[in-house]
């Protein structure tokens, strides 16, 4: 792969936007945010259990989608946000953004899973199965496992810096797939099923439903960034253990 | 003509070496000496752009290797640690691989005369598994007397299992190619013959971090 | 450069030839597994009918992830790989005409032996050619996939169980094309859709893979 | 307001345990989620701290 390329007077600054100077910044940026996600996720689950009404056509079935929406655009957003540190980190070799990727690729599996789970739970009462073979929880499927590919092929590569470099090709590939998984999926399942079932909701939805559930993905966003923060913290003390900020620390 | 920058070379949590620099122009030879595990490959390795250094760069004519790709390896001659020989293929068929990726297009008569010269006269034939370690690493220098253009030669450990009689042999090729103009790096733990312009001894650098 | 590449392609079947009973192998396992679907589910002739461009897709799968693991591991192995990388010949060239060897010994078997497995499930005859075609167009990008994930893995532990988990994912739009278009053609549906898609695909990952794959070579020869 | 009563909000209309089963997974997940956090930042900072004890030069 190519140098870092901002090299000036022989010194690679991109080295020094480093881990050490961003251990103490994300240190303080954790509680705001962890704070942040508390308090939208208590308003998202009063807007969605106290305001929103019933829905007419599911009953309270659909009060679900308060977590399932949130946590699968949180699944396919995280997953585009850690291709970008991992591309980040090929083009310009920077440590830090590498340990981002790594970082982000646990709750981003976590909230893949959450989608599925929760995506299932709203099948049964409203399709009367527990899976459908929707373009939508197919491709999260799919989602799911490109995740779980990236953490272990760097779990399984001992050398943290070739890891890293796997690993960041590994999610561009993935991110490059994602659409044509997504949309080959989909026509595939229109062909076979004619379109009968689909996840979106009807149109007329309730503006409190919609706040609520825009609450909650806010919510979600929060934590999100609220947990890789904390988490790089710890790759950054477990992968720089040898520097000397950190003996001093 | 080959220049190194400040390398550094950390493999596991153990720096190699570190601030290492050096320039090499053409007609000089390098000999990189020290014990086991000083980092002799790593070295090598990062002079032909297959390691990312740590830190610094190599530069050939002025540019990163890491950059020019198969410009570099039109210009290098590197013969490694491992002999890159097939066990399937005859020892004129592995010769022939090699060069071809190397950039030249021998013929039969040309590989047969180079497996003359680095002792291998007979064993043309042979599947390489059936050749002992030394006559192995014979078809892996066997590139050497084919590819004399290339005026920058990386050998590493060229003489490890060679008799007596060979290394004086490839001892020879690299004198006479230095001679030429070209530049040649390589590394040995044997006391060297050859009369090198540069020594850098890893033991001495190499340290726990 | 031609040469070089021609070279490298000559030099792997070379290979292959001289080791035929790894082919052999791959080739075994795929029809074994063809076999083995009637056994599980039953002669019912209408259902076999309807599952096999499936089960023929995915055996195809499964053997072409069977031959992927040794694609690079003996040139890293032994140090061929360092000296490609270090070649006069770019190294996607390189990794091109491999991954052009690596089907023409793997993938292409399989698109020739594949009509006959069909016939064990009655496919209609006129199906027989969709289901060649639909292989002759995917398999090439299997083995491009696939060598990603081959070079992502090399020399890695436990290797061959994490390849698949890598690859297997991204073969999911290649299947539901390859196995849709002879469905589509049974039901008299239009395939060329699928067809096309199949090719649009083979264009692409021969212009994206050859660079993921050289970049990941280089990333596992450090 | 749609509840009547808090049995009435439990219920949820005869989905309890669709809806409960829902967000009782998401809340044990993401709980589960903080605690390895903690758990993995204490093993690092543990592991920093032997290395430092144990005099690394």
């Amino acid at each position: 792969m190519s140098q870092p390329s901002l090299v000036v007077g022989n010194v690679n600054w991109f080295k020094y936007a480093s881990p050490q100077s961003f251990y103490p910044l994300a240190g303080a940026m954790i509680p705001w945010f962890a704070w942040a996600a508390a308090a939208l996720c208590a308003a998202g689950l009063y807007v969605g259990f106290f305001v929103a009404p019933t829905d007419h056509q599911q009953g309270e079935s659909y009060r679900i989608i308060f977590i399932h929406v949130p946590a699968a655009w949180m699944s396919m957003f995280l997953y585009l946000v850690m291709a970008f540190w991992a591309g980040v980190g090929l083009v310009f070799n920077t440590r830090l953004s590498h340990m981002m990727a790594s970082a982000l690729a646990p709750t981003g599996a976590l909230f893949t899973f959450l989608a599925l789970w929760t995506g299932s739970l709203w099948g049964k009462p409203t399709w009367g199965t527990w899976w459908v073979w929707d373009a939508r929880l197919t491709s999260e499927l799919i989602l799911l496992f490109l995740y779980f590919g990236f953490m272990a092929l760097k779990a399984a590569i001992d050398d943290p810096r070739r890891a890293d470099r796997a690993g960041a090709v590994l999610a561009l590939v993935g991110v490059v797939n994602i659409p044509i998984i997504y949309y080959s999926v989909e026509w595939w399942n229109t062909l076979h099923q004619g379109a009968s079932v689909s996840l979106t909701r009807a149109p007329t939805m309730a503006a409190t439903m919609l706040t609520g559930m825009l609450l909650m993905a806010l919510a979600a966003w929060m934590y999100s960034i609220a947990a890789s923060l904390h988490r790089v913290r710890s790759v950054i003390l477990e992968r720089e253990r040898g520097a000397d900020w950190l003996r001093a620390l | 003509m080959l220049e190194a920058i400040d390398l550094e070379c950390v493999r596991g949590e153990r720096t190699l070496f570190s601030g290492l620099n050096f320039a090499l122009r053409g007609g000089e030879l390098m000999r990189v000496a020290g014990a086991n595990g000083s980092g002799k490959t790593s070295l090598l390795r990062i002079v032909c752009g297959l390691l990312f250094p740590e830190q610094g760069s190599v530069r050939w004519r002025g540019e990163n290797v890491r950059t020019l790709r198969e410009e570099y390896g039109k210009e290098l001659v590197y013969v490694g640690h491992s002999n890159a020989v097939k066990d399937d293929l005859t020892a004129a068929e592995n010769v022939t691989v090699s060069c071809t990726l190397s950039g030249m297009e021998p013929d039969r008569d040309r590989v047969h005369e180079a497996l003359h010269g680095i002792g291998l006269a007979g064993c043309e034939g042979l599947p390489a598994r059936a050749l002992s370690q030394g006559q192995r690493r014979r078809v892996a220098l066997a590139r050497l007397l084919l590819c004399g253009h290339a005026p920058l030669w990386v050998l590493d450990e060229p003489f490890a299992a060679l008799d007596a009689q060979a290394i004086e042999r490839v001892q020879a090729l690299i004198s006479a190619h230095v001679a030429r103009g070209a530049a040649v790096v390589y590394t040995s733990h044997q006391e060297a013959r050859l009369p090198a312009t540069h020594t850098i001894n890893l033991a001495g650098a190499a340290s726990d971090r | 450069m031609l040469t070089a590449l021609r070279c490298v392609i000559r030099r792997d079947l070379l290979l292959a030839m001289r080791r035929r009973s790894d082919v052999a192998t791959a080739l075994l396992f795929f029809v074994i597994v063809v076999s083995l679907f009637p056994l599980g589910v039953g002669p019912e002739p209408n259902l076999l009918r309807e599952i096999a461009p499936g089960v023929i897709w995915v055996a195809a799968l499964l053997a072409s992830m069977l031959s992927l693991s040794r694609l690079f591991a003996a040139d890293f192995a032994d140090g061929t790989l360092e000296q490609m990388i270090l070649s006069a010949t770019p190294l996607g060239a390189i990794v091109a005409a491999k991954v052009v060897a690596h089907w023409l010994v793997s993938g292409l078997p399989l698109v020739l032996i594949a009509p006959v497995l069909a016939l064990q499930f009655d496919l209609a005859q006129p199906l027989l050619p969709v289901l060649t075609v639909s292989l002759l167009l995917g398999t090439p990008v299997l083995s491009l996939i696939g060598a990603i994930g081959a070079a992502l893995t090399l020399g890695v532990r436990g290797s061959g169980v994490l390849l698949s988990l890598l690859v297997l994912p991204l073969y999911v739009p290649v299947l539901i094309m390859g196995a849709g278009a002879v469905e589509a053609a049974a039901v008299g549906l239009d395939n060329a859709g699928h067809l096309l898609l199949l090719a649009a695909f083979l264009v692409g990952a021969a212009a994206f893979a050859p660079w993921a794959i050289s970049a990941a070579l280089r990333i596992s020869m450090e | 307001m749609s509840w009547a009563s808090w049995s009435d909000f439990f219920a949820m209309g005869g989905y309890a345990v669709y809806v409960w089963g829902s967000y009782a997974v998401t809340a044990g997940l993401i709980l589960a989620e903080v605690i390895m956090l903690g758990i993995r930042k204490r093993a690092a900072k543990a592991r920093l701290a032997a290395g430092r004890g144990a005099g690394m030069p």
